[in-house]
Order: C-alpha cells, then structure tokens, then sequence
C-alpha cells in the first residue's frame, strides 16, 4: 500500500486542480430495487464524470468484506457505506469517511420496534420470553442500535443474552423479511429501520404498513457516509470531496435519490461514536 | 480404407460439435471479461490477504465444535431424505427405467428444482415453518434433490446396460431388471454421489444461517463481516476440511472395496 | 404335422449398407434343435437377436406362434451377467417375469432359490453361488449364463453360440442338458455353434448362413442314426 | 450351500456398514431438529407467499436478458478454464492413472478447494484483481474445480477399467492407458458433467453478484430484498429454467448418442 | 539347447481356500507353441495371468530370460477392447509402447496404422477399421483383441483362448498366423486351448491341468510328421 501512496504523490501527476486517477470507481450499497438502483447507476457516473472528465464506474458489491477489500487492494476510490461498515473500515484503516448525508437536517435517523397493531405492547420490557426479528446480523439500525438500547435497558448484559431474555431471537435478510416475520406471526415483534414504515413505500405496501405499529423507537442511529480509500492522496480526496459537495447545489434531486439527504463534511470520530460504542459492547454481550 | 479417406466432417458427431460450440462460445465470450485496468500489486495483495488467516485462532475450538456439530445434524438428517427421494425421483428421470410419459414432467420438475437458487429454498421453507433448524432441513434437502436426482439418472443411463437388458428380454419388469441387472453395477457410482452430497450439504451450511437456523454457517458469516477475525475464520475452515476429508476418505474407501470384490484379488 | 411355434418370411437385415441376409423364410419346428452355423461375421448373432425380437429386420416378418403362458428366451453370446452380483442372484434373474416387482423387492421366493441352486449344481456351479459374476471363469461365466435362461422355462430357447469357452467334455454335456430339457416340455432350442462336430451331433436340422451372398443360405434335415 | 448357512453379518461389507452408520447417525440427529413450537397456519403462509410470483413481471424482460447474458459469458468462460484445469488435475486425483506420491497431495488439494465457501473465493478474487467479471471468472473457476476434479476423478475410478488395464499390460504409460483405455468408456459420463458445471455456474450468478460484477446475480438479490418483486424474481429464474433445460437436454442427446453408437442401432 | 524364455519353480495358486495348481515348474523354450488344457474352471487364466505377471501366485517363482528390448504380450480372455473406440484406435493400442505419450497425444504415426491396418487385413477386419468395436461381432472382437496384441511383436505371446469364438476355419489359421509370427521372430506362443484337436494340430508341447488334484498336471512333448 505504501508504493500507491507514493504512485498517488508522484510529483509529474500531482497538478492539485486535477485528478490523477484515470477511472474513479464507487461502490453503492444494494438496497433498492433493480429499477431504481440501475436508474441511479447510470445518472451518478453520467454526472460524475462530467464533473470530474474522468471515466466513473459504479459497482453494487454485495457484501461489505468485499468492500473492505477492494479498498485495501485499490481497486475502489469511494464507498457509500453504513456506519457499521464505515467503522469496520476505519478500523482497518482501509478508508475514511469523506462525507455523511443528513435525515431530517440530522446526522442520524431512528431504528425502531414494529409490532401488528392490535397488539398493545408499550415497549420492549414487554416482551420477555417472546419471539423477536431483527433485519440481519449485519445491520446497523435494525440490530446493532436495538441491542445497545437493550444494554442500556439491563435487559441484556455479560450474564443475560439475546436468547435468555427473549424466546427466540430471528435474523432475517433484511428489514424486509424481518417485517414479514411479524406480518406471519412468527415473531412478535421486528427491529428495523425507521424509515421502512415512515418512508416511501420502497420496502413495505400501504396495506402492510397499515397492520402495522411502532413500539419504542432508539437511537441515534448514525447516518450513513460516504468513504474514501486512505490510499488516495490528499489532492485527490479533496477533488472527489468538492464534486460530490457541488451536488448539494447543482442536483439536490439526484443527491436525495442516490444518498439520502445534504452532504456535510463532520469529523469522523464524533459521527461513529455511538456505532463504535455499540459495537464493543457487542463483544462484551454473552453470546 | 484409410482415415485420410473419409471426408474432415466425418470425424464429428454430435458430440464434437457441442463441444466446438462451447469452446466457440466461451472464446467468443472472453473479451467482455474486464480487469480492472488498474496497475495492482497482484502478488503482495494475495499474500498479506492469505497472512491473515495465519495462525488459526484455536481459542474458539470450543464453541465451533458446538456449531459444527449442529450443522453436521442438519446435513446427515436432509442428505437421508433427499437420497430417498431423490432415487425414487430419479428412477422416474432414467430413460432406460421409466416410460416416456413420466420420463419428461420428472426431468422438467427436476429442472424447476435446479432453477430456485438456495436463497429461494431457505426463505421457501422459512415462509412454510418458520426461522429454525426444521427450515435448515426442509431447505437442503428440496435443494439436494435437484442434484442427487439428476447425477443418479445419469448414472443410471450411463453403467453398463448389458444384464439389464438381458433381464429385460427375460421379461423382468423395468423396476426388476433395475434392481438386480443395473443397480449391482451403477453402485459405487451412487455411493461416490451421496458422500459427495453429504458432504455439500456440511458445507452448505451457510445458506442455513441465511434463515436463522444456526449452524457453523453463521460463525463463518460473522467472521467475514468483521474483516479482522480471519484466523477465526480460518479455523472453522479447518474443520470442515477435516470432515471433507474424512467423507473423501470414506467415498475412495468403499469404491476401492467394490473394485476388489469386482477383480475378485486375492488376499 | 404340429404347427411350428416360430416362422419367418423373407427376412433381411442390411447393417451400414450390406446384407447380411436375405429371403430368409424358415419354420421352427416344436421339440427340435435348430442349430444355426456359418463363419465368424455372417449374422448369427443378427438372425437369433432378430428372432428374439431385440432387433427390427430390415424387411420381412416374423411371425410368433406361441400360446399364452409360452415364451422365448436368450442366451446372449455376450453373456451380459450383472458383474457386482453374485451367482445365485445373477441366475434367478431367470425367475423375474414369475413374480412382481414388488414380491422380488427384499429377495426371492425359497423354492425359487432351490430350483436356480438345483441349474447350478447341474452345470458344476454349486461352489460359486455366493461368489460375485466377475470372479468366475469365463466358461463359468457362460454356464451361469445358461443357468439364467433356464430357469425362465422358456418354450423357444434361442442360444448364442452357449458353449463357446468350454472345453468338449463340458460343451457336449451342455448341449445335451439343453436339448433334452427343451424336448421335455415340448419346447425348441435354437442354438448358434461354430463346431461342425456339434452340429452333426446335436442338431435336427442346420441352417448354414453363407458369407459371399446373402441369398445362399441352407437348410439342411440331419439325420442320425441315433435319432 | 444355501444362503441361510452364512452367518448373519457375512451380508455386511464395508459399504453396508457405511450405510448402517450413516442411518444410524441421520436418525440421531433427528431429535435435534426443531420447528419453531408456534401455532403456524403453514399452508396459508405457503401459497400467500407463492402466489406473489406470479404472473412473472414480462416488464423486465429486457433487462433480464442483458444480465443474463453477461452472467452466461462469464459462466461459459469460467466452465471453459474449470474443465481444463480439473482435467488436469482429476488425472492427478485418480487411483488408477496416477501414482500413490501424486495422487494424496492432489486429492488433499481438492479438499482444501472444496472447503473454502463461494465467499471466500469471490473475496480471493477481489483481492487479486478488483472487482469486476474477471474476478467473477476467477472466483467461479477456482470454486468449480473442487467440484469438477473430484467428480471426474471418480468417474474414471468406477467405468469400466479392462480396456485400459490391457493397455498398460501391453506397456503402455498410464496416460496412453488412459487415453486409448478408459476415456472412450468414461467420456459420456465426463460430458454430463461438464454441461452440469455449465448449468451449475450459471445459476452460481449469486457469487458473482458478491464481487460486484453484475449479472443477472445482482437483479435476483435485489429483487428478493424489496417487498413487492418476487413477479420479477419469477421471470428471472424462468429464463434461467429455459437456459438449464437447454443444458439438460443437450446433456440427455449427447449421451443418447453415444449410446447409439455403442448399440449400433441401424438407422 | 537355447535358453528358455520363461522358467517358473513350483508354482502354485491358492483361490479362496482352493489350490488350482501347485508344484508347477516348467521352462517355455524358444521358438515353441505351449498349449494349456483343461476343463473349464480349472485355473487356466489364472495361470496365463501369472506369467504376465498380472497376478501373483500364492508360492513359487516365475524367472523371465528375456532380454532387453523383448517382451511379453497378452491376448485377454474377455478381449478388454474399448468399446468407445474405432477397431482401428484398439488395434493400434499395441504400439503404444514404442511411443512416447507426447507422441501419442494427438494420433498415431502413419507408419504404425499402416501396420495396424495390415494385421487387421490379414484377420479379415479391413472395412471394419472404422466401426465402433462394441458393434462388432463377438468373434471379430476376438480377432481385433489379437491384432493389438500383435503389433506389439511380443517375443512371448501369451494367449487365453483366442479362437474360442472363431469357426473351425478362421481358429485354423488365426493359430496359423499366431505360430508362425512367433516363429519368425524366434519368440514363443503360451496359449490355452480347449479343443484337443487344435492342441494335436498346432502345439509342440502340452500343459495339461488337472481338475482333481492341483499337483497332477502334465507336460507332453507333442511329435507331429510334418514338424
Ligand atoms: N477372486 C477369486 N476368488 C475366488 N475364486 C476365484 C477367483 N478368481 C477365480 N476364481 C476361481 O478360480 C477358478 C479358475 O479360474 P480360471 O479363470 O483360471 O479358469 P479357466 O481355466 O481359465 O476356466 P475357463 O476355461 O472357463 O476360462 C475358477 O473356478 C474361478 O471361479
Ligand atoms: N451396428 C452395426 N453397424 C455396422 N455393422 C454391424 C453392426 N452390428 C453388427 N455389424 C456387423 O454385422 C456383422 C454380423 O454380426 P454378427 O454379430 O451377427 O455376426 P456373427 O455371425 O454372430 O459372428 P460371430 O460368430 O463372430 O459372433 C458383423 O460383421 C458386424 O461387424
Ligand atoms: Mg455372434
Ligand atoms: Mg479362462
């Protein structure tokens, strides 16, 4: 990695108005429908590589140890990832973050608790010895956040695990089956992300949403961001940092559809400090 | 007559051409397979990559066993019932066993089981009985049948025919002439398959944890996610290769046991 | 004059453009010994798979004049055993078309396995009924073959050249195991054999297939002072 | 000598009692499987979910087929690079052409491929070339090998073995016994095989999708996480059923054919 | 006297608790036609497969006097043709030997399938050489079994029963051409036989095997008027 870094400062390319990378290549996380996702493929690397006259690739990789990887090999300049990924690769020190999106004009959203809604369960103290869902093993808001909120409750710790408190804990393959879980009655509730029922309908139908109610909400959930490679160099970081910036002016609605909400620059180790958090204690729980 | 005398054509059969078809075919496909155009440092990517699954992190010796253990229960329960099902399908899906009218709806159900990826079956049978170890089985074994079935017709088509058309002009029934003029051939053949099936499904056990259903799978999952526990992840490999290589062991075993009684050697 | 149980009308077999024979019109006879001769390639094999209906004839018929409950069989010159079964099971595959496949699912019937055992000693085999097909010598492997078909009981014998790897003593032994039990039960066997001497000896008639042309076939009465 | 006079356990060889063990353990493990002890109205669960695949979404048609062409390249070329290499590699793997210092290494070799799950490799890939279908390739090509070497390697353990035994008693080396011996024996069972792998790599789009090489991979798992595309799902794997029936019939008229050539059935 | 090719010090095999023979020594001289008898089961193959060295006996020892450059060939009993290959590819199997598989690899040298194809004329296989050898009869397998082992100009040929399906006219001078190719080359022909006739007609000497007692072999020097 040191020789990169020293391809990447190499005096003849380093021109600090010009991207001495010849193709940028990002990777978007896989969470949409095709339509949408291909739609947005295409629009971003069009803009991109208009703005930057540089060929711009996008890459859906799925599965985040892919990610981590490419970083580290160079093969992958920018990464829009959640905070669990983002963390996991500052930690390996495969790549910073180089901007985060806003919710709501905040730098995080709420994961939250779903249950049918003739069920009248006031919060999560509820529902001991009863079968629960979370989104995935992986997931940020619709597992890591709920069980730090757990912790945080006593309701689970170094002598009391998941399973010890409720019957059944279920890890689905995303918010979306976790939902279905809860819709089929096999669990009695489902920990996801707050936009699943408070957002567009991209995960859940009308009707479903209409059988459905929040428990308790948690949080802060950290927003998602967008990394860059460690390896780039300071120029190009910069370069890339300002092209994706200008969006937030020149194509709002691409930069809504695509990342969520404005892009802010904030300090990397203050926006993934609840993740962090969470995340070690994750390895302090009883298995 | 001399081979110089036959026409060029007349070296190819169907056969030769379906392979001068995909070989067409895959060269044909060759330029749209892109690298990344990037200069990398191949070699020292793959070696500090492969160094981090060195030295394997025997601390949880303990709790993969547990896991590995679960997993091994999943896989003999679902490889049991798909080899039943799969040879009474199977004998459904050989030409040379079944009728013409039942040959084909078998094949095309076999097809349609092959198609549904293991995803499919996991969330199949999680939507029938629910995130659990029963799920695990129900997903196996609906995905084992898809193969087991078709390498068995196939091996059934392919054996040597012989007694079994014998039997068959001494009016056995196809199922007779099966059990005791193809069967005694096809045999090691089919035992090979099963082990190597068993031995898929011990390692299929990550589409398992896919739908909760516990297992080695999960462990593996976790580990990959956190890109620092790859000494971890390396032991679990360990493992499994070793019950890889107990079932290899046992396939090569009990075909080198038939091949003797065949050549009758003497001890 | 009792009808025939087998006849056939100008048949002809032409494999990859050459005849191999033509106008091929003969009537087997009940209670006899056809023996069918001729040099290595002419069609023997062809003519007795064709009579077993396991091969269509290029032209011509043949026509079955067996009754219910009567039936042919073969002994293939290729003896076709299961290798990785024993002898015992490989001889009562003889015995399949008498039962179901359900009643033959977990074994045989005992009587059944009386009846093969009893072929077996007959032709010297009684040693090698628990030993697997492939073990056995090939002239062990011919007379298991035989075993198989008799045990079916079969009207019409129709035999490929059945004592080809078995040395005099045992051939002629054979040959007069099979002639006198198909006359027994008023059956006909129909037998492929190179040995001229055999022929002479064992043979009611001979039908002598002709390598130059297809059409010079004969049928020939043999008569023996014995007979 | 009846068969009654033998001793009971004279019945059993080493194949027997593998098969004993492997019941004996299936139904051990039995007990540990568990359903999920909720009141579940399975069938209603069942055909809700099933119905929502249909009618298939025709919409997506199109774009279906760009997938799936790029997912058919990169299978068609990872097949190509798999059979060579596990050609190569089965000869080494087989009991009956090489010997005993070549043959445990490889089949050690092959054990080890066969452990590391479909992730890892597509991980290996991505470290060595980036993400892009050459990795898609390299992955797919290095996972198929396991399978592949090892099922070729059986094949030529268990045909039939007399010709190529004749070739070496006529001192051939073991690989002209092999090639004059026993492959113009074991070929169709090769071929059935090799349009397996084909079949199978299609299908393995998933692990392609992992790398981010695109495909019809990506679609299936995209479809499968949004709630409402299961009709689009189904329209995918019904073009994939036409490609694996495609493959399944080739596979039935090549052995057809050479079994028609061995029978020599005139036309 | 020249020395012998082959000499064996009592040998004797033991099959599954039974001796097939025991105490066997015999010497097989040069430029000589051996003939082995005996009935059926009786442990002919076996002994065959003993001096090629494909099996083992149980005690005794087999010393080979040839030199180098000579060498053994073998005629199998059940002929291990492969199926899925043209006569003419089985045939050349035979001179594998000679060849490197690098040369091999991608065909035959022209010079050794004009060979091939003349000892396939010479057995009357000339317009088979295309055929797929499983379509062949039994007794041209036979014949082709023998032009693969011929072309490896064995110095001892080693034949079990290599005219058991020919008729009297090809098995006469099948044996023919086998004599007096060994003769030609000064290497000697080791081959079982079940007819005594053939034996009488063509063998200088005769082993006989004995189906009673595995010591009471005999060797006879058989004298003809034309030899
Ligand atoms: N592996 C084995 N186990 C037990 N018995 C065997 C085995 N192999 C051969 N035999 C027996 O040894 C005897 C001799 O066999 P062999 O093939 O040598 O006979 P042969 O003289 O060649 O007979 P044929 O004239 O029928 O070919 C036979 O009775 C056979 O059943
Ligand atoms: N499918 C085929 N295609 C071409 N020729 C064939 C086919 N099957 C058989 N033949 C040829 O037909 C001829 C007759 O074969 P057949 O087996 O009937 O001879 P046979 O009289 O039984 O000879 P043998 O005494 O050697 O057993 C042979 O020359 C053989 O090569
Ligand atoms: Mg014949
Ligand atoms: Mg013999």
């Amino acid at each position: 990695s040191n020789q990169q870094e020293e391809k990447a400062a190499d005096p003849k390319v380093e021109k600090s108005s010009e991207l001495s990378l010849q193709k940028v290549v990002i990777a978007l996380k896989a969470n949409k429908n095709p339509e949408k996702m291909l739609a947005e493929k295409e629009a971003i690397e069009q803009y991109l590589s208009a703005k930057l006259a540089r060929e711009v690739e996008v890459l859906i990789p799925t599965d985040s140890s892919v990610v981590v990887e490419s970083f580290r090999n160079g093969t992958l300049d920018l990464g829009y990832l959640s905070s669990t990924d983002a963390a996991r690769n500052l930690d390996q020190e495969t790549a910073s973050i180089l901007l985060i999106h806003l919710k709501n004009g905040l730098p995080s959203y709420q994961s939250i608790w779903l249950s049918l809604k003739n069920k009248k369960y006031q919060s999560i103290d509820e529902l001991k010895d009863l079968p629960v869902a979370f989104a995935s093993r992986s997931s940020t808001s619709g597992y890591l956040i709920p069980v730090w909120d757990l912790w945080k409750r006593g309701l689970v710790g170094p002598d009391t695990s998941l399973t010890d408190f409720f019957s059944l804990t279920i890890y689905g393959t995303g918010y979306v089956s976790a939902v279905e879980k809860v819709l089929s009655g096999e669990v009695e509730a489902a920990a996801v992300s707050d936009y699943v029922l408070t957002g567009d309908n991209k995960y859940l139908n009308d009707h479903q949403k209409s059988r459905l109610r929040i428990i308790q909400q948690q949080g802060p959930v950290p927003s998602h961001t967008i990394c860059a490679r460690t390896t780039l160099s300071q120029s190009d970081r910069a370069i890339l940092q300002e092209a994706l910036l200008a969006m937030n002016q020149e194509n709002p609605k691409l930069r809504d559809q695509v990342f969520n909400g404005e892009l802010i620059v904030v300090d990397q180790d203050k926006h993934l400090q609840v993740t962090r958090e969470a995340i070690d204690l994750q390895k302090t729980l009883k298995p | 007559m001399n081979k110089q005398d036959l026409p060029w054509h007349s070296r190819f059969d169907l056969l030769g051409v379906t392979f001068l078809l995909f070989l067409a075919a895959s060269l044909g496909a060759l330029p749209s397979i892109q690298g990344s155009g990037r200069d990398l440092d191949y070699w020292g990517n793959l070696s500090h990559f492969v160094a981090r699954f060195f030295p394997p992190d025997w601390s949880i010796f303990e709790r993969t066993m547990y896991g590995l253990l679960e997993t091994i229960q999943i896989a003999l329960v679902s490889t049991l019932l798909a080899v039943i099902l799969s040879f009474l399908i199977s004998l459904g899906a050989s030409r040379n066993v079944a009728p013409g009218w039942v040959l084909w709806p078998t094949r095309m159900l076999l097809n349609i089981i092959r198609t549904i990826p293991s995803l499919l079956w996991a969330l199949l049978a999680v939507v029938i009985v629910g995130s659990n170890s029963l799920a695990g089985v129900i997903a196996l074994t609906l995905y084992s049948v898809g193969y087991l079935a078709k390498f068995f017709s196939e091996t059934f088509e392919s054996t040597d025919l012989s007694s079994q058309n014998a039997l068959k002009s001494l009016r056995a029934s196809p199922l007779q002439a099966f059990q005791y003029g193809l069967w005694p051939n096809a045999r090691p053949i089919i035992w090979s398959h099963c082990l190597w099936m068993l031995e898929y499904n011990v390692r299929s056990a990550s589409i398992i944890g896919y739908v909760g259903a516990g297992g080695i799978g999960l462990h593996l999952k976790l580990y990959a996610e956190s890109a620092d526990s790859w000494n971890k992840f390396s032991l679990v490999l360990l493992c499994i290769l070793v019950i890889v290589t107990v079932l290899d062991f046992a396939g090569e075993k009990i075909r080198k046991s038939i091949r003797d009684k065949l050549e009758g050697t003497p001890k | 004059m009792p009808p025939p149980l087998l006849e056939t009308q100008n048949l002809g077999l032409c494999l990859s453009g050459r005849w191999l024979f033509r106008n091929l019109t003969l009537s087997i006879p009940p209670s006899s010994f056809v023996a069918i001769s001729g040099p290595s390639g002419v069609g023997k094999t062809s003519l007795i798979r064709i009579l077993a209906r396991e091969l269509s004839a290029t032209e011509g018929s043949i026509n079955s004049c067996l009754h219910h409950g009567q039936h042919t069989s073969m002994i293939f010159q290729d003896l076709q055993l299961a290798n990785g079964a024993s002898s015992l099971t490989n001889a009562l595959g003889g015995c399949l078309a008498r039962h179901s496949s359900l009643r033959t699912l977990w074994g045989f019937p005992v009587h059944e396995k009386a009846k093969a055992m009893e072929w077996l000693t007959k032709f010297g085999l009684e040693n090698k009924a628990r030993q697997w097909a492939s073990t056995l010598s090939r002239g062990e492997r011919q007379r298991l073959a035989i075993c198989r078909s008799m045990l079916s009981s079969p009207t019409l014998l129709l035999a490929d050249e059945p004592v080809a790897s078995l040395d005099s003593d045992w051939a002629n032994r054979t040959l007069d195991i099979l002639k006198y039990s198909q006359k027994e039960r008023g059956g006909s066997l129909v037998c492929s054999l190179h040995d001229e001497g055999q022929v002479q000896q064992f043979a009611d008639f001979a039908l002598r297939l002709d390598w130059e042309s297809p059409t010079q076939w004969t049928w020939e009465k043999i008569s023996r002072s014995d007979g």
